[in-house]
């Protein structure tokens, strides 16, 4: 059978500015979103448009350290995720609504 | 590699099992990991010393580097040469004795696993600040052994007095730390380190400075730790109040081991102090004066345990004198005698207050001569040897003392045997007023069970025989010099005489004519009413040092510094920026949206910024 | 090929992020991102990060989404509404984020004028050993510091979610 | 040269497509089965006969099913938000399926001159991707309990997408230990790190390997698996007396019939996954000579079996089914005496005889144990799985950097 074409690539800009865009998906989510479960979503979003960049970036330093700090943003936003969402609960169980700019003052 | 680290660890192991899970433990579990923990470690030394001997020269184990900071390096070293041995032999082995006797002493107190928990971690602080081998790791387990001390005066902490001595004796002690601190500052400051061999070989090559100089300002200010740490003057007020602890502690801490830290330290360096004249003589002299004032106030107490407490000041006196007058050896002799006899004299008390339950009044005693007669025989051994009755212990370093200090100068050598005499004098009268004549107390006395007796049983062997058993100046022969005075017959007729005849003035007053001492107390009142009160010493120090710092502080430091100042800075503060959040407060909406775009705008901004420095600088690398 | 797979994937990815921005349901959204994570994973492989890559799968679209979802069903958590004053911060903030992604690729443009090309397999030091190593090695206070975080966010979250005791 | 490459590129792709295609044909047919066996087993446990219409010994009972859920209509319930409502029985099915991919089946064979491993993809971080996949399948039940817009569904898929995320943990750390053993997350050289034998007679498998029997771990791993697989008696998913059928309550038909297999074939999956980290996977379990003729005996002990019970037939179509089988089985045992054919079936005989023994355990578990009660199977989780896991896994740990 016929060789296959060689595979061609991409740069590595390409995937900085695939996350940028996801970032900035991420901050449109952030802004635009009542529901508090989808503005936290849109923070993780951030979160793994950043994680792309440190992939990358080891990649082009041909290190290892980029995969640990997006290990390190896992654990945070683990963390994160697990308390977040317990506020979250905590906040639907008070105020019996989800939507932030009903949610603006400290006190009932 | 001896593993010495076990020695203090066991114990400390044994503190935390205790400690942790005490509470859950029985009574049985708690003492059995407790004396069990210590009994280990004094057969780890025993180990230890048979593997290392016969130590003409120090072992010492390095276990890693603790603190390393500029050219400051202080390794975590264990080091045991012939007197950190034999301190190692005195405090395990005495201590395991009343870890046993405290068993049926402090059966029936509550917080038992406490008591023991801190009893262990008083060993593993002890053991460190033996094993040390510089000036750091003993300033930790110097410290330890205070916080020990504390922790155990106010066992009792329902009880204000317990609580407070406790106090009395922690601050006390952090005027002798601080000394001791200054101390080592000094140390690293003139030789650049604070290892032992290394400081002291400095030492050696010093020449001997007659005025004062920084030698003699280290070993004063060593002195004035030593002080805090074995009760000398000016310090020694803690110690009489320490006895509100249970009886155990009173005869570990407060009578063999830990009182004896300051007298351990002097020793081991002194290198320095053979340096410093000055301080040696200083030395010497606040030993003499505590031996005398401690022993006449023993006089006139009337608490069994005050009158060994006042003994023990006046004995760790003796030691001092010892250690001033260049016979470290026969000091350290007096150390290890004097654990023996003095913690049997405590634990016998202890006995004795046991059998009556509490009653510490020597006026409410007397006759238990028939009642406990086990009691009664071990503390006539404690007696004999502190009495200095020939070839008892005390007797053997109490004449080395002697002997020494009358080479060094007669005048110190005749006050010392006055001293002796009073010492033998007190210590009888206790003896009389608890045990002869007749009971003049409404408990029922009851003799002690075999876990107590027993060790004073041992106690009491040794302090008959330790002296002659170990011949401590012998075995330091290689560390300190041989304690020039060569034996003279006359002095030690004249010693032993002194003892006796303290005895015997005792007999008189307490036994043959029951009335005199009252009318002699009357005859001279003013005088005895000094001595009684203590020579209103603590009265003195509470006039003069207390209560201006009280005032002053209160003063000073609460009204104008902390009301006035930081107060009045913080809340001007505080108000400056509620006036600013005034302004800024429109900003908050409490809408996050908001927040998120300004945070937008900003990082916008930002990146613009970050673009035209970067442009300038012609892209990122 | 790998150009085909990062077109593919980016597509995806870009499409679902898209999607998590404009869906109403939540779980939409909340899926929309699993959607997201798994394009990401399989990039990550083309970069060579085998071992983020599965972590990605595992911790975020296995554990923290389905945290979400749990929670979005638990509330019952419905559509939401149009915002009631949207239209302003949309007016203000539209058009800062355009600039935001002008300039960021401004500046990646700039800084990488000749990037090198993404060759799949060209990097291999993202296998477990590598991490672990480096893990246990140079980060190691981070990681023992993660750990005590991991700790703090599980005490906060069940003393928040636990029923108040009155 | 160029020739070469494209020869071996071909040959690569054309491979793995055959091997999809056998895989995927052996493993639905398993699946179908397995649900058949799950009767008969159950059934003899409980003293019944179990499926005996269709076919000898019901032995087309499966295929009946099939075609029952296909020609069944496709009910779906009003309110139901439809999109979720049918993608969550493909999530289920597709993660399910996919894990098989890098389960390998046996050794690198050589066939008619053609190198391969009996794998269809040797990824080296392969239990990573089994564990992704399993954390992916909770999507499938929540997504079903949630979309159907039905109390008792959704309660399930809330119960099932719990109690997962939970047994996860323990399955993962249970799975951890097997894996420093091994020291490599490539489940072929897991594998493989388990052949020979200690002493000549005790199998190098994980339960039994020096420095660290894993038999605490393997126990640990089947129990997490059993939940995890929502098995009795962890299948509170699904509790029929609480909350009829959970979250596939309101799913009919096909969609049905993806749950029913998307659960069989995690269970085989898991199976195969306990044979290849625990059993030491395709390896035989006594020393070569005699490991290579135990399947014949076997295959002949069973057939003989048959044979004698045709003899005396209970059912009268016996006498015709029992030797018939009988004769299959006699000859099956001789087809592992064929020389060329041993390297490939020897293997595929262990590994799959250990998959088998732990899919009977599964089996047995459900027709015995009654079912837990949901606080107690969350108690029981974090109180006792993840603490008597994290033990074991730091011993193993201890032990392996000890004594390797």
């Amino acid at each position: 059978m016929p060789p296959l074409p060689i595979p061609t690539a991409v740069p590595l800009t390409y995937y900085l500015i695939l996350s940028a865009i996801l970032f900035a998906l991420g901050v449109a989510g952030f802004l635009f979103r009542r529901s508090l479960i989808t503005i936290f979503m849109s923070i993780e979003l951030m979160l793994n448009a950043v994680n792309l960049t440190f992939v990358a970036f080891s990649y082009h330093h041909k290190q290892v350290d980029g995969h640990l700090f997006t290990f390190f943003v896992m654990v945070v936003a683990a963390a994160e995720a697990a308390v977040g969402l317990a506020i979250i609960l905590t906040v639907f169980k008070n105020r019996g609504t989800l939507a932030v700019d009903e949610i603006d003052s400290l006190k009932l | 590699m001896h593993h010495l680290w076990l020695i203090p660890f066991l114990p400390l192991a044994g503190f935390l099992v205790n400690g942790l899970f005490g509470k859950r433990f029985s009574k049985g579990i708690v003492s059995v990991v407790a004396i069990g923990s210590v009994a280990l470690s004094f057969l780890w030394v025993l180990k230890c010393l048979m593997a290392v001997a016969p130590l003409e020269t120090p072992h010492v184990e390095r276990y890693f580097m603790w603190i390393q900071s500029g050219s400051l390096a202080i390794p975590f070293e264990l080091a045991v040469d012939r007197l950190s041995a034999i301190m190692l032999m005195v405090v395990t082995g005495v201590g395991l004795l009343i870890h046993i006797y405290a068993s049926g002493y402090m059966h029936d107190e509550d917080g038992y696993y406490r008591f023991y928990a801190f009893f262990n971690l008083f060993m593993f602080f002890m053991l460190t600040l033996v094993l040390a081998n510089n000036f750091l790791l003993l300033f930790v387990g110097w410290e330890g052994v205070g916080l020990c001390s504390y922790l155990l005066i106010g066992y009792y902490f329902v009880k204000h007095s317990a609580s407070t001595a406790g106090n009395k004796a922690f601050i006390v002690n952090r005027i002798g730390d601080f000394g001791f601190s200054l101390a080592m500052f000094l140390i690293f400051i003139a030789f650049g380190t604070l290892d032992f061999p290394k400081v002291f070989e400095a030492a050696k090559a010093l020449p001997v400075e007659t005025a004062a100089g920084m030698t003699t300002a280290i070993c004063l200010l060593l002195l004035l730790g030593a002080a805090g740490k074995s009760a000398q003057i000016p310090l020694y007020v803690w110690l009489p109040d320490a006895m509100e602890g249970p009886t155990p502690v009173s005869a570990l801490i407060h009578a063999a081991t830990m009182v004896t830290a300051g007298v351990y330290m002097v020793a081991r360096s002194s290198a320095l102090f053979l340096k410093a004249p000055v301080a040696m003589e200083t030395v010497a002299w606040v030993g003499l004066a505590t031996a005398v004032m401690a022993a006449t106030i023993g006089i006139t107490q009337f608490d069994i345990k005050k009158v060994y407490a006042y003994s023990t000041v006046s004995q760790l006196g003796y030691m001092f004198l010892a250690l001033g007058v260049g016979a470290f050896s026969a000091g350290i002799w007096h150390v290890v005698t004097h654990a023996f006899f003095k913690a049997l004299l405590f634990l016998g008390a202890g006995s004795v207050i046991h059998a009556l339950h509490h009653e510490q009044d020597m006026r409410h005693m007397g006759g238990l001569r028939q009642k406990i007669p086990i009691t009664f025989a071990v503390l006539t051994c404690a007696w004999l040897a502190i009495s200095g009755v020939p070839f008892t212990s005390g007797w053997y370093s109490k004449e080395a003392i002697l002997g020494a200090v009358h080479h060094h100068s007669p005048l110190m050598y005749w006050i010392g045997v006055g001293t002796a005499a009073v010492t033998a004098f007190y210590v009888s009268r206790s003896m009389f007023m608890t045990f002869f004549g007749e009971y003049r107390g409404h408990a029922h006395p009851h003799e002690s069970p075999p876990v107590m007796w027993a060790p004073l049983a041992v106690l009491a062997v040794l302090s008959l025989a330790g002296g002659a058993l170990f011949n401590v100046p012998h075995i330091l022969e290689p560390i300190f010099p041989a304690a020039h005075g060569e034996h003279d017959i006359m002095l030690e007729i004249i010693g032993s005489a002194a003892g006796l005849l303290g005895i015997g003035i005792a007999y008189v007053m307490y036994i043959a004519s029951p009335g005199m001492p009252a009318s002699i107390a009357a005859s001279l009142g003013g005088v005895y009413r000094l001595v009684y009160n203590k020579y209103y010493v603590d009265e003195a120090y509470d006039a003069t040092i207390v209560r201006p710092l009280v005032n002053s502080s209160r003063g000073a430091l609460w009204q104008f510094g902390d009301v006035w100042l930081i107060d009045g800075v913080v809340n001007g503060i505080g108000g400056f920026s509620r006036w600013i959040g005034g302004g800024l407060r429109l900003l908050q909406s409490g809408s996050i949206r908001s927040y998120a775009a300004w945070v937008v705008a900003g990082a916008v901004i930002f990146i613009i910024a970050a673009g035209v420095i970067g442009g300038a600088q012609g892209g990122l690398r | 090929m790998d150009a085909i797979l990062f077109f593919l994937f980016a597509a995806i990815a870009v499409v679902s992020a898209i999607n998590v921005v404009v869906q109403r349901h939540p779980i939409s959204s909340a899926l929309s991102l699993v959607g997201v994570m798994g394009s990401l994973a399989v990039l990550y492989l083309l970069l060579g990060a085998e071992f983020i890559a599965a972590a990605q799968m595992i911790v975020y679209a296995g554990a923290i989404m389905v945290l979400f979802v749990f929670v979005i069903m638990l509330l019952n958590a419905g559509s939401e509404t149009s915002p009631r004053k949207g239209w302003l911060l949309t007016a203000i903030a539209m058009p800062l984020l355009v600039l935001f992604l002008g300039l960021v690729s401004y500046i990646i443009q700039r800084g990488f004028p000749n990037a090198p090309l993404v060759k799949f397999g060209e990097f291999t030091g993202g296998s477990p050993k590598e991490v672990g190593t480096a893990l246990f090695t140079r980060y190691l206070l981070p990681f023992e510091i993660t750990s005590v975080l991991i700790l703090i966010a599980i005490i906060g979250a069940v003393v928040l979610a636990r029923k108040e005791m009155e | 040269m160029n020739l070469d490459i494209a020869s071996i590129l071909g040959n690569f792709y054309v491979l793995t497509l055959v091997k999809l295609g056998l895989v995927a044909f052996v493993l639905l047919t398993a699946l179908a089965y397995l649900q058949w066996i799950e009767r008969k087993v159950i059934a003899h446990i409980q003293l019944r006969v179990g499926p005996t219409r269709v076919g000898p010994h019901g032995l087309l009972q499966p295929l009946a099913d099939t075609i029952k859920l296909l020609t069944k209509e496709d009910l779906m319930p009003p309110h139901a938000n439809k999109f979720f409502f049918v993608l969550a029985p493909m999530v289920a099915v597709f993660f399910a399926l996919s894990a098989i991919a890098v389960i390998p089946f046996g050794p690198k064979i050589n066939l008619f001159g053609i190198e391969t491993y009996m794998q269809l993809s040797d990824l080296n971080i392969g239990v990573l991707y089994l564990l992704a996949l399993s954390g992916m399948g909770v999507y499938g039940v929540a997504l079903a309990g949630w979309s159907s817009n039905n109390k008792y569904a959704l309660i399930g898929g809330l119960r099932s997408s719990a109690q997962m995320v939970s047994y996860e943990l323990p399955l993962a750390l249970a799975l951890a230990s097997p894996l420093l053993l091994a020291g490599s997350l490539s489940l072929r050289e897991i594998a493989e790190s388990q052949s020979g034998f200690m002493l000549g007679f005790i199998p190098r498998w994980a339960i039994f390997q020096m420095p660290a029997p894993q038999l605490i771990g393997f126990i640990l791993f089947m129990i997490a698996a059993f939940a995890e697989t929502n098995r009795i008696p962890f299948d509170l998913p699904e509790a029929e007396n609480e909350l009829v059928a959970g979250f596939h309550t309101e799913y009919s038909s096909m969609k049905f019939a993806s749950f029913f297999m998307a659960e069989y074939a995690n269970m085989v999956t898991i199976c195969c996954v306990a044979t290849l980290l625990f059993l030491g996977g395709w390896y035989p379990i006594v020393p070569s000579p005699v490991a290579d003729y135990i399947p014949s005996l076997l295959h002949w002990g069973a057939g003989a079996m048959l044979i004698f019970h045709g003899m005396q037939p209970a059912r009268k179509w016996d006498k015709y089914t029992m030797p018939a089988f009988g004769v299959v089985f006699l000859l099956g045992g001789f087809v592992f005496l064929i020389p060329f054919l041993q390297p490939i079936l020897l293997p595929l005989f262990w590994f799959i005889s250990k998959v088998g023994i732990l899919l009977f355990l599964f089996i047995w578990v459900r027709a015995t144990l009654p079912r837990f009660r949901y606080d107690q199977l969350m108690h029981f989780a974090w109180a006792f799985m993840f603490p008597v896991s994290v033990v074991h896994l730091f011993a193993t740990a201890f032990l392996v950097a000890l004594l390797k």
